[in-house]
């Protein structure tokens, strides 16, 4: 895992050369990132306000479905059309619990460079200086589940600390504790770092377009390793755009429409500013398991 | 026994220093009798959130009702963070709990099943548990080497409160796939629920319908509220109404607008 | 990928060494699996009675598969004691970890939390807890004087094996109130289910239904096995077959009618 | 409860003396006797195949409502009509552990005299000389459930020995030992005992009629205490008798319909053999929790 390296894309944007699409959007970018990064897993849990993981586990198992690879599942928390639970909200834990779950999503007010979450708060506990809502899942789910996907829009110093003040969820655990899963990489709007458990750190393996690791430098608050083969973080291919406009955000406008609408409108006027830097609530660290 | 009651018996069976579980926000929240429990004013509750909190528990901050909680999180959704709950935190006015939701199943179901703890995975090296001086660590005793492993209490709320789609006449209740409802239930010494409808027929009378009840043994009232999760919604029934629960996250950043909002409330629940 | 297989795929599914999960005879026996299962003829099955065995433990008892079995009890109801499982006793053939309902389900529940052990009340001072060498007695840490309560291992079988009502082709099984089958797998690695129809609606299509249903998640095949309890009943189908229980009860006595009566009952199920 | 007496039947066979009824035959006693044992419950449990403690149960809930008294619940284990659980068959032990069930019964295969219970098997263990079907639920019921009864028809000295030979349940526990419940009363086929669990021994407090106490000494293999009231056990009374007879007959045909109708046919031959004293199979010491 310590030597992990972004997964590119099966295909190249050649070979879906016949069908004519629009450059990627840079949230397209980050939907058809996840997907790599979930490449092989067979269950996936997304939190009822994660409109992008969704997108991307949508993506990953039409590919899949594509493919003839086996089937992927996908449970969205809160959807009744992607809910195959039955036995309340615990089940996703018990899920998780019993390893059935291979990947997951959390967001974090903070999060620092040994893959600490904070979704807790500001300051001094407990009286906060920013209150956010709470640890909700994290402090079970970032232990039990293998591929955990730490993805936060908004990359500042504000958000990737160098100490988080409260630890809802640690990035790693020494020796001896019972521990099946844990960080895998953390994706922002400016790149895609992978997670060392070993060493407790990230480590850079991409910056999307038109990122310079100066940029990223400044906008980091924690040390991080640099890949050698630091690079462009891969555009989606033709085939991944055309399924992503295509089936994909039909399926995704069932369970989150308002997010699909803005999705199309982005589509229809393409080059509008960059949807990615929009500041973030600093109350609502989502995508947070809202379960 | 006829469990029929109205939505003020519920309120007033509510005591002063009463742990009181609540659902989180998608699973049948009671939010018809947040206003009348406001005005009963039970002092010092204990909040134990199933295993969140959003807009009701938020009204009886806000209302100073609460004296602890325990919860994995309290935030009012898409409409943001809790303004009544952030405001306590950060005045220190209420006793925080800060769980993980896993932990207040593992709490409920250990109540459930009549045992004093549950162990649980995860957890240790988080300031969750840290600041959890009433759960312990254990070496577990399974293991042949060190293995650390975090004990949950039982959790064994005094009353559990709840809204469902339906209910029948002797009491049984209908939940469907929301079994934390159940476990909160079982773990809980009284329960009472408000429902959409009550139908005539025992609802165990039908063996597809019996598989989503919380039978009557459980329940102790049982009151109509049609619509009485709004603004929450309720499955299968209708959806949230986000733009209520957004106008009550403006209305109640200071302390005097929700007051006001409380008071307006309180004025159109009067008049309807 | 299509869930549904035959009677004879979810036999061979079963290899020997497994840790087999059975439901009580009330609850839903894939009764149909067991012949196919005698035949393949795993060796050194350790079964788990969820929380009793009856015909179907015997028979595989009788047929020399089993090794150790964990249960409350094995019996054959109105038709008395099990004959293949009290003889097996007596001549110490098979390693018995007798248990009490709640503690196998404890262990299941354990499993499903994905948490090492349970605590459990109850127990201490009696001869099942001395004769569990895989349990353990702790000092209740949350007590302030001394309180020593059981803890039960997680029991996490490979294999559970059911029969329900219905299942869809999504691999959906409907349950109903029979929950102690949805501990039982999703404590078990993997699940089979031998139902009496297969319906072409999802089950998750209807709420009402939904509650009922035990996802397709955990359940690796599904075959269609019409009266696939009898003996025994299952709840909203079909009564149990007394006299044939009583009818094996005396067959099996001795172990040469045990294998008389596994020959025409093989003989039976090869014409029909 | 050291001083618990048997309570006497609150009405007189003189109040019913309106209805003409025929005497009582030893089955309606046991009934009778069982219900007035259980006065003051609210939930009684009875195992599946235990249909004297149920018609108890019918005949009290049957007077409690006659009176205006608080509800008595009934839940029959494996019934349809009586079933008030919809969560699988753990629901009961759950429900005992959080204190809902206020008795329940148990057999045994032995029964010694400080109230332990064996439902095992005789001789060593694990290769018992005779083995019976388990423990079923007894090793924590009869810690959790306040009025346990133990109810064994056979009076003999094969089930009522000195020390069982295997606890599935022990009669009573140390100090400091978590215990709500345990055995009320002892009912067999000659007489009643209450429990003395501060001695943690029986104390006889009524014989059938016929039964005496030399009778009952050479049948029971432990030492008993002896009631200085120690009387005949109170019959039936007239309007007992009438509801046991009527309403509780028909309710019952419904869960155990052969039961019923071996009840009728033993009402219309009045005054066959005692059949309170068939022998009772070895191997099925029922009524055991069927669970």
């Amino acid at each position: 895992m310590s030597t992990a390296r972004l997964p590119e894309g099966a295909d190249t944007a050649a070979e879906g050369a016949g069908t004519p699409v629009s450059a990627a959007a840079p949230r397209e970018l980050l939907i058809v990132t996840i997907a790599r990064l979930l490449k092989g897993v067979r269950h996936v849990a997304v939190g009822a306000s994660s409109p992008i993981p969704a997108a991307a586990a949508m993506l990953l198992r039409a590919r899949s479905e594509a493919e003839g690879a086996p089937p992927v599942r996908l449970s969205i928390l809160g959807s009744v059309q992607h809910n195959f639970f039955t036995n309340g909200s615990g089940e996703l834990f018990d899920c998780a619990g019993q390893g059935r779950i291979d990947a997951f999503f959390l967001g974090g007010g903070q999060i620092d460079g040994h893959g600490n979450v904070n979704l807790v708060g500001t300051g001094s506990y407990p009286e906060s200086s920013v209150r956010w809502p709470g640890s909700f899942g994290s402090a079970y789910l970032y232990f039990v589940v293998p591929r955990v996907i730490l993805f936060r829009e908004e990359h500042s110093r504000r958000v990737l600390v160098d100490r988080v003040d409260f630890v809802s969820a640690p990035g790693s655990s020494a020796k001896g504790i019972y521990r099946t899963g844990g960080p895998h990489a953390l994706l922002t709007s400016m790149g895609v770092f992978m997670f060392d458990p070993q060493r407790a750190c990230f480590r850079l393996v991409s910056m999307h377009p038109g990122r310079s690791l100066a940029d990223l430098r400044a906008a980091t608050g924690f040390d991080f390793d640099v890949d050698p083969a630091l690079g462009e973080t891969p555009p989606p291919s033709a085939s991944e755009l055309a399924l992503l406009r295509g089936c994909v955000l039909t399926e995704l406008a069932q369970t989150y429409p308002d997010f699909a609408a803005r999705f199309h409108t982005d589509l229809a006027r393409k080059g509008a500013a960059d949807p990615l830097d929009r500041p973030t609530r600093s109350t609502d660290p989502l995508p947070a398991p809202r379960t | 026994m006829n469990p029929i009651v109205s939505i003020d018996d519920i309120a007033r069976a509510i005591p002063s220093g009463c742990r009181l579980a609540l659902p989180a926000d998608y699973a049948g929240v009671a939010m018809a009798v947040t206003l009348p429990l406001i005005r009963c004013a039970p002092r010092d509750l204990c909040l134990v959130c199933v295993p969140t909190g959003g807009m009701q528990v938020d009204m009886l901050i806000g209302a100073g009702l609460v004296r602890t909680i325990e919860t994995s999180a309290v935030s009012l959704g898409e409409a943001g963070g809790a303004p009544c709950f952030n405001r306590a935190v950060s005045l220190g006015a209420i006793e925080l709990l800060d769980s993980t939701c896993p932990a207040v199943h593992a709490g409920l179901t250990a109540a459930q099943k009549g045992a004093p703890f549950a162990s649980m995975r995860g957890l240790i090296g988080t300031d969750v548990l840290k600041h959890r001086a009433d759960w312990r660590v254990i070496d577990n005793p399974f293991a042949e080497s060190p293995d650390p492993v975090v004990l949950v209490p039982a959790i064994r709320p005094d009353i559990a409160l709840l809204h469902a789609p339906m209910a029948d006449r002797e009491g049984n209740v209908w939940i469907g796939r929301r079994r934390e409802l159940a476990t909160m239930v079982y773990a809980s010494r009284r329960a009472f629920a408000t429902v959409e409808r009550i139908v005539e027929r025992s609802l165990l009378s039908d063996e597809t319908v019996a598989a989503g009840v919380l039978p009557a043994l459980y329940v102790e009232g049982i009151a109509l509220a049609p619509r009485g999760a709004l603004p929450y919604g309720l499955w299968g029934e209708y959806g949230t109404d986000t733009a209520e629960l957004i106008r009550y996250a403006r209305a109640a950043r200071t302390g005097q607008g929700f007051r006001a909002y409380l008071e307006t409330a309180a004025a159109e629940c009067a008049t309807s």
